[in-house]
């Protein structure tokens, strides 16, 4: 057997550990694997190789991929090319942060504590709600999981999910709620891609579920709406960079905030990790999944963290815990909690306002184009949708070969009538790329 | 300690600034209506760039982790995670790719979630999986409804209402069966351990959709009735699902699949070597016999003359469980390991991972009460129970931290009382297992000698200049302060 | 503590595997005269990649750098180091250049190169300039060079014998100085704590090959003087080298080339925010007047019709000083900074740079002397002498690492008996000053009411669990064990 | 003033320190400048940039450059394509490192010192000879304070210099020979490209400098050279990497040993920064540049490390300091301890032979082309000299349109006759790089 770096001990430790344990070979060791399983067993067929020729394998898979540091890239649909600042990596690549699991012995984790308190208090303070957990998987699952406690809160199984909520949220909600057995009901958008109202009249309903700015990119007027739903819970889904300059869902009212983290610092990387964001009302924290850090005292009196509220969880309630969240998103927790501490106050309103200028600029300088229309009148964010009279398909194909990610064909989500292409800017957008941009659409 | 970075700073501070604005700058109210615009900023920090660095450096120096030394949390596998992992998720044209940026601009990470697939498939025995799942718990969410899927298209959805569990199993299980409305029966394990044939036997009908195992189950020991207990839920029409949390113990030497297994869920932030980051992001694959391929998440990855694409077009799919396809950056790690090892490096990982629990248990057994005292897989339980009137485990392990090592899990498996649940994992050396070892047989002798040491523990975790006591926990449930 | 990497391990444990031959193999011996080929192997560490991540991790942490806080070494400008600048130095286009593959494939490093040049030549007020010197000291020595090429050239050199030297001035000067052959004057200060213009005068004659300064000097003084000084030194004939070291304090309001000065070197590592990574790499560039042009080391990189290239025909060139270009990677770290700043950011560093030492200064010196009172530049000294009459100022400095705060400078300059000599640079916030600031004064306090603290300080650095008490120096020069 | 994020302070914070200083505006403190250079004061003309900005403009510059990751290389001539394992830069990047300077205060510092200790450790194991410092600036200024030492020690100025040395390090000892008044005299080649002992009869020798593998990666026999040349210094430059396989300089007698560390773990990076080794007789210690750690006790006589033989340097000797260097390389050090410490024992004679046997095969490969010869007949490591019928500057134009960085062209040097292309092969490349390398010559 040759020597794997990952695997210090020699043969000769190997003997005199098996002295200590009273064996003669290792193979006695696995006994009680019945003799059929073993024989059964067949290898993957691969070699070991070096650290040197893996490299090169792999670096050559990632170069068979486009990338937004090669491509101009105005895509989003739920992950956006932002300015990822450059301590974020090199921090959270500290082995102490990178290597450690779930704070069990708190003790020996006072500084994953310590941040998961600061993320909490972060995202309380974004989203204007009263407590907050340290992080969900994704986007989509976050809001699956606040499907579930709304179910657990009011007892009820009715759902209204609008009809402009992220479409792979949507198949995330489906798979939750079929699982779970709960009904959900469409609410349609209107010409200005907002919520039509007017069709918010179930009764008996567990919560109304949107998504601000949506998935059109219109911002939602929440403005009444809870009033409106009355006790069903409303769920928002919210884009947390966008939150740097709109009202927070916590000031209309709703139950319970989710979102995409994402945008806070970390990389695309083909959709995942993410991370999912949660934020609710303190009289329903013991309702709430995740897990959570809270302030205490150690025995000199010191203050320190702790996880708090773990009778929540599943390794405590089994089948009766909120959720079933072990392992979650925290190193991306981290990769946000510095983020939004790097910005700091006005930064992330800056870069909230730069994303939204750009955007505008760019939807319309595009719409001013013949053959290219805004879809909606509503007030968008950074992200918008541009009726097109050629194919998208063709016009992102040209758009590629000049360089850039043109945005997202909207035909294979059955959503809206015509040709369709979903548009994002960041902060990374400058006026040179956008122009080229507007240069290649008309001539495409 | 306890300073948080809201207690840095001062307004109008920094760390990073913007490019200015480079197009015509409209009023906020032209492009937002009034109601909508935020009326109050967040209050976030306002700090410098530099005191952004120390800050986070500071509490990173209050953790302890695998690049510390040894981390012996029993079902976490807690090895080492090779950092040219970091570097390869951290290649351009993988950490900047954009989910929906196409197949023809995406063959490089399609072609390596296929092959990775491919991989996990052939170590589980399995025939067909899912990489979606973004944790172990995500990974058994997923079993339970392509189960629940299989027996509503079978119509048997009604009476198929059981999952069987044994108690030592993980928390995740019930709650996981519970999601998807399945009713969770609890099954003994026997004295050896394991499951209670008998008993499991008891509960065998037509209203079982399944049974959840752990193997080796969360006491460290194989199920040698394995093969039995598959037929056996097989024989009623129920589905056997694998937790493969445990599967560090026997990688690269038996499958799952050849144990008759028709779930298997893989944690590649366990066996594969993926970073744990702090409690994730991990990673939770789904594989599963032929039978219930067609109800994997979407989209598949598919490969066709030399292409690969996404597959939505999966009619009898469960849907979706992730946004996306999964956490695909951990996914690059663990191909990255994977292709490291081959072969034969995943049959030594389970060699010395199993070896080096071997010898802690047979050092550590002569101090403490070992319930189960014979030779178990990757990982092991002590006991405390009647060691001492007053000290319990958590000193134990409170006593540890003391002695510059970190802890086992302990209370869990929730069978065995003031339990410590032991794995050193394949990457820790023998001068490391002893160095644990002499520490915990050492607060042994102290819990004799000077039970109040225990007590106090941890005396002083030095966290840059302050240091650590013990920490209240009673005190932050019963009035939790959640947000600064 | 203390424990090498010599200490871990076991024969046979590797930290990287190599890959396979992969051509045919022949027999050493075929290959390499059975007398050249090594008997014995060199007693390298043998240990798993696990153990030495586990080991550098823990020697990192018995570091303290900027990172973990305020750094006020005098005369070494410990600034922030930004991330930035390691991202774009590890770019593979900079980290993987091989620098002989040619100007036509390295335009982007000679452009960078070539405007960093550009940019420091405008920054001191100076003409032309090398980038090849890798530190202060080097950069000092390319100097004198080009001063002794210079003399040879104008067939002075043999009466040109002498470099004028203030005696405040950093050991490298007259080290690079004797280098080259000179002979080195010391010329004092006077009260003021400034080159003492008569003493100056006096030594003025056509023996003069030049004068190094140091501006700001190491009192952290600007020397008022500095016109009258270089008009007399070129009135004899000689050249002025300026000493660069502490550039932050005028960076971006004041230039030495609007001075008089000839020639001076820059520390990319001190005013441009490139890391000192523990002692080093750094970078010195040397920038000079017209008229010493043609002597500067070769290659020059020059640009024609937009292309860059390395040009080595510069007959009166005093040739190489390092293998290539110098710390080209230390000059992209550069490079980064200064975009990043502009001149207005510049500007701001030395404002902030003076505005902080100012503060310390006005807080210190009502408890510790400070021999020249006086507004400061960007560094300033105090004294402990003569407040004590067991306590020295290296008492002091320990004593402060019980505080948690690295200690500055002391025992330099050398004109300033039982000298501190504090710098804290633009990077630290007010708060940190104070804390610094707090805790030295705490020292003063300690250093009359209980000596005996200082003189056994520092009293437990913790290092990872064990912790180190005052190092015993004069053992380790009097029986040096210099290898393990 | 916009505020910038390395500068914490506000101008709240100006205000109050002014006020502590006593001074109402900060432009007071500049005083003490004379106005008149205030005055003459011009900035560079630079707006300040944001990150984001900065990296896009820096990286479109790095994107200018060949590297090895892109052309498939065969370039050495003192700085190597070796493989770095993924662990130095995760390492040296942890701040505790990279942000400490020269460990003055060595509490504060056993990181840095511990590491400085092994480091010194490794090279004299690895050179056979009985101390060695902790860095110089790279291997050209390396070998010229090997020269300037042997001047002290000797108190004599004439040097003899293979011809067959480096020729940038020849420049270097150039440059510095003539700074300190000491003459170089050439020592030929012979026929198999080794040291022509023949002519090594001056007397009053200060020194002998020669190099193995020399510049045309021909290993020096070195049995005798130091009874030869008598009590003149023998002063070997060697490449650390050869010393995995070829016996160590220190076994041949040699007096002082340096080397360029960059085959140890360093980056490329354009040539810089790189690590120059010193090594030397323990009786020649305090006549040794560069700093050194050393073995001591606290007060608590536990063993630590703190700077060693620190009246050698400048800051304390000054004019009569062993040599001027104060800042080094220490970080290249650090990085060159852990490959050291990486590769272990026997993984560095491994990665020797896997360098030596590839390079023979192209070498067997290559000469056996018509129009290709092996220039010289002494034996090489991993590195040799080809001679060609055609010129190199064409050949090596074609084999860059392949993606080959095919070697360095001999001429510019003037060493030898005809066209020749230095060939260098490290453990990177794989036998399809060469056999595609030597198909393309072929047809070149
Ligand atoms: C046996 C077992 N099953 C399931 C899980 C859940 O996995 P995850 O935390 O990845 O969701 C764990 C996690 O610790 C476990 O130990
Ligand atoms: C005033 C002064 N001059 C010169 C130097 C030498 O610079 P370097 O260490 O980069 O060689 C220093 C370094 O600390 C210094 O402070």
């Amino acid at each position: 057997m040759s020597s794997f770096e990952f695997i210090p001990n020699t043969p000769e430790d190997q003997r005199k550990m098996l002295a200590e344990i009273g064996l003669a070979d290792v193979e006695e060791l696995f006994a009680d694997i019945p003799a059929e399983v073993l024989k059964r067993f067949k290898p993957i067929g691969l070699e070991p190789l070096s650290e040197l020729e893996v490299k090169r394998l792999v670096t050559e898979l990632a170069q068979q991929n486009a990338h937004t540091e090669q491509y101009v890239s105005f895509l989003g649909g739920g992950v956006y090319d932002h300015y990822v600042p450059a301590i974020i990596s090199h921090l959270v690549l500290r082995g102490e942060f990178l290597t450690c699991y779930t704070p069990y012995q708190a003790e020996l984790s006072q500084g994953t504590l310590t941040w998961m308190f600061e993320f909490q208090t972060m995202i309380c303070e974004l989203t204007a709600m009263e407590v907050a957990n340290s992080s969900m998987y994704d986007g989509g699952s976050a809001l699956a999981e606040a499907m579930l406690m709304a179910k657990n809160i009011t007892g009820r199984t009715k759902f209204l999910v609008a009809k402009s909520l992220n479409p792979y949220y949507r198949r995330c909600l489906e798979t939750y709620a079929w699982g779970a057995g709960l009904e959900l009901i469409d609410v349609p958008f209107t010409q200005d891609g907002q919520l039509d109202r007017s069709a918010l009249s179930a009764h008996d309903l567990a919560g109304v579920i949107v998504q601000t700015p949506n998935f059109f990119g219109v911002i939602e007027d929440l403005t009444g709406l809870k009033e409106l739903i009355k006790d069903a819970l409303l769920i928002v889904s919210a884009n947390p960079i966008a939150l740097g300059v709109l009202a927070p869902p916590g000031v209309f009212g709703a139950d319970i905030v989710v979102g995409e983290g994402q945008p806070l610092g970390i990389p695309q990387s083909f959709g995942g990790p993410l991370l999912g964001i949660f934020a609710t009302r303190m009289s329903y924290v013991r309702r709430m999944p995740g897990r959570m850090a809270g302030r205490t005292l150690d025995a000199a009196g010191n203050v320190g963290y702790v996880m708090a509220l773990q009778t929540r969880e599943q390794h405590i309630r089994r089948e009766k815990a909120t959720s079933n969240i072990c392992t979650n998103q925290a190193l991306m927790g981290l990769m946000a909690t510095i983020y939004l501490a790097t910005l700091g106050r006005r930064g992330l309103r800056r870069l909230a306002e730069l994303n939204l200028q750009k955007a505008h600029y760019l939807a319309e300088k595009i719409s001013r184009l013949p053959g290219f229309a805004l879809r909606f009148s509503g007030p968008f964010f950074n992200e918008f949708v541009i009726q097109t009279r050629k194919k998208p398909t063709r016009l992102l194909k040209t758009l590629r070969d000049e360089g850039f990610l043109g945005g997202l064909d909207l035909a294979p989500y059955d959503l809206l009538d015509g040709n369709n292409l979903l548009i994002a800017v960041t902060e990374k957008r400058t006026r040179d790329e956008m122009d080229r941009f507007v240069k290649a659409l008309k001539g495409a | 300690m306890g300073t948080t970075i809201f207690d840095l700073g001062e307004e109008s501070r920094t760390g990073l600034r913007l490019p200015a604005l480079d197009v015509p700058e409209k009023n906020l109210t032209e492009l937002i209506p009034p109601g909508l615009i935020r009326k109050e900023d967040p209050k976030l920090p306002n700090v410098s760039q530099v005191e952004v660095v120390r800050h986070y450096t500071k509490l990173s120096r209050m953790n302890y982790g695998v690049d510390n030394g040894i981390y012996p949390l029993g079902s976490c596998t807690m090895k080492y995670n090779p950092r040219i992992n970091e570097d390869m998720a951290r290649l351009p044209g993988f950490a900047h790719a954009h989910p929906l940026q196409g197949d023809e601009l995406s063959q490089g990470a399609l072609k390596l979630m296929y092959e990775l697939g491919e991989y996990l498939c052939a170590i589980g025995g399995m025939d067909a999986i899912t990489l979606q799942p973004a944790a172990g718990a995500h990974g058994e969410l997923t079993g339970m409804l392509l189960i629940k899927k299989h027996f509503e298209r079978t119509k048997e959805l009604h009476k198929r209402t059981k999952i069987l569990l044994p108690d030592s199993a993980h928390g995740t299980n019930p709650a996981s069966a519970a999601i998807v409305g399945f009713e969770v029966v609890p099954i003994p394990s026997d004295r050896r351990g394991l499951v209670d044939l008998e008993a499991l036997k008891a509960h065998l009908n037509e209203s079982v959709a399944g049974i959840m195992l752990t193997n080796p189950n969360t006491l460290g020991l194989f199920e040698t009735d394995i093969l039995e207990i598959t037929k056996l839920v097989h024989d009623v029409g129920g589905f056997v699902y694998y937790d493969g949390a445990n599967l560090n113990a026997i990688v690269g030497r038996a499958r799952p699949g050849d144990m008759g297994v028709d779930i298997v869920h893989y944690n590649l932030h366990k066996t594969f070597s993926t970073p744990h980051g702090g409690g994730g992001p991990g990673s939770g694959p789904v594989a599963v016999v032929k039978k219930l391929e067609p109800y994997l998440p979407v989209p598949r990855i598919v490969k066709e003359k030399g292409k690969y694409s996404l597959d939505y077009k999966r009619p009898h799919s469960i849907g979706k469980v992730h946004s996306f396809y999964g956490n695909f950056g951990v996914l690059v790690r663990a191909y990255t390991y994977i292709r490291m090892m081959g072969d034969a490096g995943l049959k030594a990982v389970s060699t010395h991972a199993v070896l080096n629990a071997n010898y802690l248990r047979a050092r550590l057994s002569k101090y403490y009460k070992a319930p189960y005292d014979r030779i178990c897989m990757h990982e092991f339980v002590l006991t405390t129970k009647g060691m001492s009137e007053e000290i319990r485990t958590l000193d134990v392990a409170k006593r540890l931290i003391d002695y510059g090592v970190h802890p086992s899990s302990i209370y869990f498996p929730l069978i065995v009382p003031e339990v410590m649940m032991i794995e050193p994992t394949e990457t820790v050396s023998k001068e490391e297992l002893d160095r644990f070892a002499d520490a915990l047989i050492a607060v042994a002798h102290e819990m004799q000698e000077n039970p109040q040491m225990l007590k106090e523990a941890p005396h002083a975790v030095p966290v840059y200049g302050a240091s650590v006591r013990r920490l209240d926990e009673v005190r932050a449930a019963k009035e939790p302060i959640l947000r600064g």
